[in-house]
C-alpha cells in the first residue's frame, strides 16, 4: 500500500456524538491502524468496544474522503466493504443453520486483531524508550581486538624445532664441508669386472645380456646408470680388441654379448 | 561503606598493605577491566575465564567490578547474557551532543521490530496481519542490515515462508539480557485501551529467540543464508 | 593521599550524599571518564574542556581521573598533547597486536631457541655467531614472551652479556621429560634432519639446563628480573 497517494494532510471527520476528531490521513498505517484510531475515540477498553459503533465511524470517515475526493487505498476500500458487510450482519439476527463464523464471532475477531495491534504499539513504544547503544548509551569508542585467547601461544612443535636446528647447523656446516666422492663405476673397474664374469661365460660360448650381467653385481639401484654406462664402453673397448661379440637387434632392445674366446683357447 | 570498599570487596588475605599508599589493585580486577574496556564489545563468561589466571572466579570478579563502577560515568552490564563496559544512561544527552544524530527508525519499522522481538520466529505475512499493513520491502531490509533480524529458517507451510527472529545483537543494542527481559504484552498497557485482566482466549507469546528450530520451521537452505543482510534499497527509512 | 581521595579532589557542596551508601561520584569525572572511553580518538584539552560543564576545570579534573586510573586495567595517558584512556602496557598481551592466533613462530625464533636450548647458556653474540647472522631483538622478545626462554644470567667476559637459557615452560610445550631428551648427533642424523655428508665437523652438544650458573656466569641483578619479559616491539616475527 502506497501512503503516499495520500495528498492531503489532515481533514476533519465529525462523528455523531463526538467531538471533531481531527484526522492525519498521513499518520495512518492502513485501514485496521485508522480503525485502532477511532476506537480509541470510544474510551473503553477493547473487550468493550462497539464494533458495531466501530464500523459506523470507518464507513463515515470512508464516505467523508470520498466526498472531498480524497483517494483512498484499495484496502481502505475493502475494509469499508467488509465492516459494510459486519454492520448488517450485527444488525440482524443471524440466520438458522449459516455457514461460517456468527457475526458476534467476526467483531469479536476484529477486536482480537485490534488489541494485538494496540499491544505491539505498546511495545513499539516501549523499545523506543530503552535506552540504545549509540543514542543514550554508548559502548568503547576505539576498542581493540582482544587475543583470541589470553597469552600468544605460538605453534611450534618439536619436529619444527629439530628441523631448524638441523638445517642452521648444516648451512653453517657447509662452510667446511668435504663432499663424499661420487660413486661411479670407472671404465676400468667396469672392464675388470666384465672380464672376470666373461670369463665364466666363454666356457658355455652362449651370449648372455649384458644388463643381466651388470644387475648380478650392482645391487644399489642408484649405481645402475653408471655401472651400465661403463659397462657398455668398456665392452666396446672389448669389441674393438677382438675380444668379444656385440649384437643388439634394434635400438634400446637388449644387448647381447659373446666371447670369441673358446673353450679350447681358453685351456691351451 | 565506601566506594574504595566497594570497588575491592574481596581483599585476599595478606595482600592489604599499609594504608600509607593505595593497596595495589587486585590484578584479576585489573586483568578484568582491561580486557573488558579493550573488547568495547561484550564478553561472555568463558571468554573472560579463558583469559584470566587459573583459578580466578570470574564471576566474583565481575560482581565486583560491576559495584565498582556503578556509580562511574561508564558501568559494567550485562548485555545477551555477557558481560559490557558502557557509559551512564544519564549523561546519554551530554555526550550525544558531540555525536552526530543517529538514524531515528521509522514507525514501521520500530512495530516491525516488536513484533519480531516477541511474536518470533514469525512470517512476513504474519507481520502483515498484524500491523493490518502490507510491509514494505526497505522496511525488513533496515532491520536486517542493522543485524537485529536475521531469517531463522522456513515455515513448514504452504509457499515455505521465510521466518524471522531477532539477533543478540538486538539485545546489545537494547541493552536487554534475554528477549524474556521484555515486559510482558500485557504488563504493557500504553494507553490503557488493553484490558488488564488476562483474556481467556488469548495467549500473550513469552518472548523467546531460543536459536533451535520450532517445530513448523525448516532449516533455510544454505545459499540463502550466505546471501544475508542484504542491502537497504533506496532510503532505507522508507516507509509503506 | 587515598586513591579514594584523588578520585574525589573537589565534592561539589550540596551533591555529597550521607555515608549508607557510597558518595556520590564527582559529576564533572564522570563524564570526563565517559567522554573519554566513548571517544573514537585522543581529545585535546579544549575539546574537553568544552564538552564539561560551564566552570569546571579540566586540567584538575584530568589529573584526578589519570591518578584515579593509574592502578587500573586501563590508564588515562597523555599522547601526543592529547588525553585518551589505553589499556594498561603490562597487559598489552590480551590485545590482538597483528596477526590472529595460532601464530606460527618464525624461522628465525625457532633456530635461535634451538640454539638456546642446546647451547644455553648462550649470549646473544654466541646465538649470532652459530647462526651466521644478527638476530633481530624482537625474535628474542618472542620467545621470553612465550616463556621459553629466560635471563639466566651475565657471561663473565666484556661487556658482561646477558646470558639465555631455556625454561619449564619449554619442557613442557615441547613434551620433553629433560632437556637431555634433545636428540643428539646421531639421532639427529639418523631421522635425516642432518645430512649425513655434512657432519663431518659438527658437534651437537649435550644440553643442559641446570639453573645453577656456571662458572663463567655471574647474577643478573635484581632490578633487571623483574623487568622481565619484555613487550615484543614492532614486528617480533620480522627477521634478518
Amino acid at each position: 500500500m502506497v501512503q503516499s497517494q495520500f495528498t492531503f494532510d489532515a481533514d476533519a471527520v465529525r462523528q455523531a456524538g463526538e467531538p471533531a476528531l481531527v484526522v492525519d490521513v498521513d499518520g495512518f498505517e492502513g485501514p485496521l491502524d485508522l480503525l485502532l484510531a477511532l476506537a480509541r475515540t470510544q474510551k473503553v477498553d477493547l473487550h468493550r468496544i462497539s464494533i458495531l459503533q466501530l464500523a459506523e465511524q470507518y464507513l463515515l470517515f470512508v464516505e467523508e474522503a470520498r466526498r472531498i475526493r480524497l483517494e483512498l487505498a484499495a484496502d481502505y476500500l475493502v475494509m469499508a466493504a467488509w465492516l459494510a458487510y459486519l454492520k448488517s450482519r450485527l444488525l440482524l439476527p443471524d440466520p438458522p443453520k449459516e455457514e461460517g463464523p456468527s457475526a458476534s464471532d467476526l467483531a469479536a475477531d476484529l477486536a482480537e486483531r485490534l488489541r494485538r495491534l494496540e499491544q505491539i504499539r505498546a511495545a513499539a513504544a516501549h523499545l523506543a524508550t530503552r535506552d540504545r547503544i549509540g543514542h543514550e548509551v554508548f559502548a568503547r569508542g576505539a576498542p581493540e581486538p582482544l587475543q583470541a585467547a589470553g597469552p600468544v601461544v605460538y605453534e611450534a612443535t618439536l619436529y619444527d624445532l629439530l628441523a631448524a636446528y638441523g638445517a642452521q647447523r648444516q648451512k653453517m656446516a657447509l662452510s667446511h664441508v668435504r663432499f663424499a666422492p661420487r660413486n661411479v663405476i670407472s671404465l676400468a673397474e667396469a672392464r675388470d669386472r666384465l672380464e672376470r664374469l666373461m670369463g665364466r661365460l666363454a666356457l658355455h660360448g652362449e651370449w648372455a645380456r649384458l644388463d643381466g650381467f651388470l644387475l648380478n653385481w650392482i645391487a644399489d639401484p642408484k649405481m645402475r646408470a653408471t655401472a651400465l654406462a661403463s659397462g657398455f664402453s668398456a665392452t666396446l673397448e672389448m669389441v674393438r680388441e677382438g675380444l668379444i661379440d656385440v649384437q643388439q637387434e634394434e635400438s634400446f632392445a637388449p644387448i647381447w654379448i659373446r666371447s670369441r674366446r673358446d673353450a679350447s683357447e681358453e685351456g691351451a | 561503606m565506601s566506594a574504595d570498599a566497594a570497588r575491592r570487596p574481596m581483599p585476599a588475605p595478606g595482600t592489604l598493605q599499609e594504608a600509607q599508599s593505595a593497596p595495589a589493585r587486585d590484578p584479576g580486577l585489573r586483568l578484568l577491566e582491561a580486557m573488558l574496556f579493550a573488547a568495547g564489545e561484550p564478553l561472555d563468561e568463558a571468554t573472560i575465564a579463558a583469559r584470566l589466571p587459573e583459578g580466578a572466579d570470574a564471576r566474583a570478579l565481575l560482581t565486583a567490578l560491576s559495584a565498582d563502577y556503578a556509580d562511574r560515568g561508564f558501568n559494567l552490564v550485562r548485555v545477551a547474557g555477557k558481560w559490557m563496559l558502557r557509559t551512564a544512561p544519564d549523561l546519554g544527552f551530554l555526550l550525544a551532543r558531540d555525536k552526530p544524530e543517529p538514524r531515528r527508525l521509522s514507525r514501521a519499522a520500530l512495530e516491525t521490530l516488536a513484533i519480531i522481538a516477541y511474536h518470533q520466529p514469525v512470517t512476513r505475512a504474519e507481520i502483515e496481519e498484524i500491523r493490518g499493513v502490507s510491509t514494505n520491502k526497505g522496511t525488513l531490509d533496515v532491520l536486517l542490515a542493522a543485524g537485529w533480524v536475521r531469517l531463522r529458517g522456513r515455515r513448514r507451510s504452504p509457499g515455505r515462508p521465510v521466518t524471522y527472529g531477532t539477533t543478540e545483537t538486538f539485545l546489545v543494542h537494547y541493552g536487554l539480557d534475554a528477549i524474556q527481559d521484555l515486559p510482558g504484552l500485557d504488563e504493557l498497557r500504553g494507553t490503557g485501551l488493553i484490558d488488564s485482566r488476562v483474556s481467556a482466549g488469548l495467549t500473550v507469546p513469552l518472548p523467546s529467540d531460543d536459536p533451535g528450530l520450532k517445530d513448523d520451521e525448516d532449516p533455510l537452505e544454505p545459499e540463502f543464508e550466505l546471501s544475508f543482510a542484504p542491502e537497504p534499497e533506496g532510503d532505507p527509512d522508507g516507509e509503506d
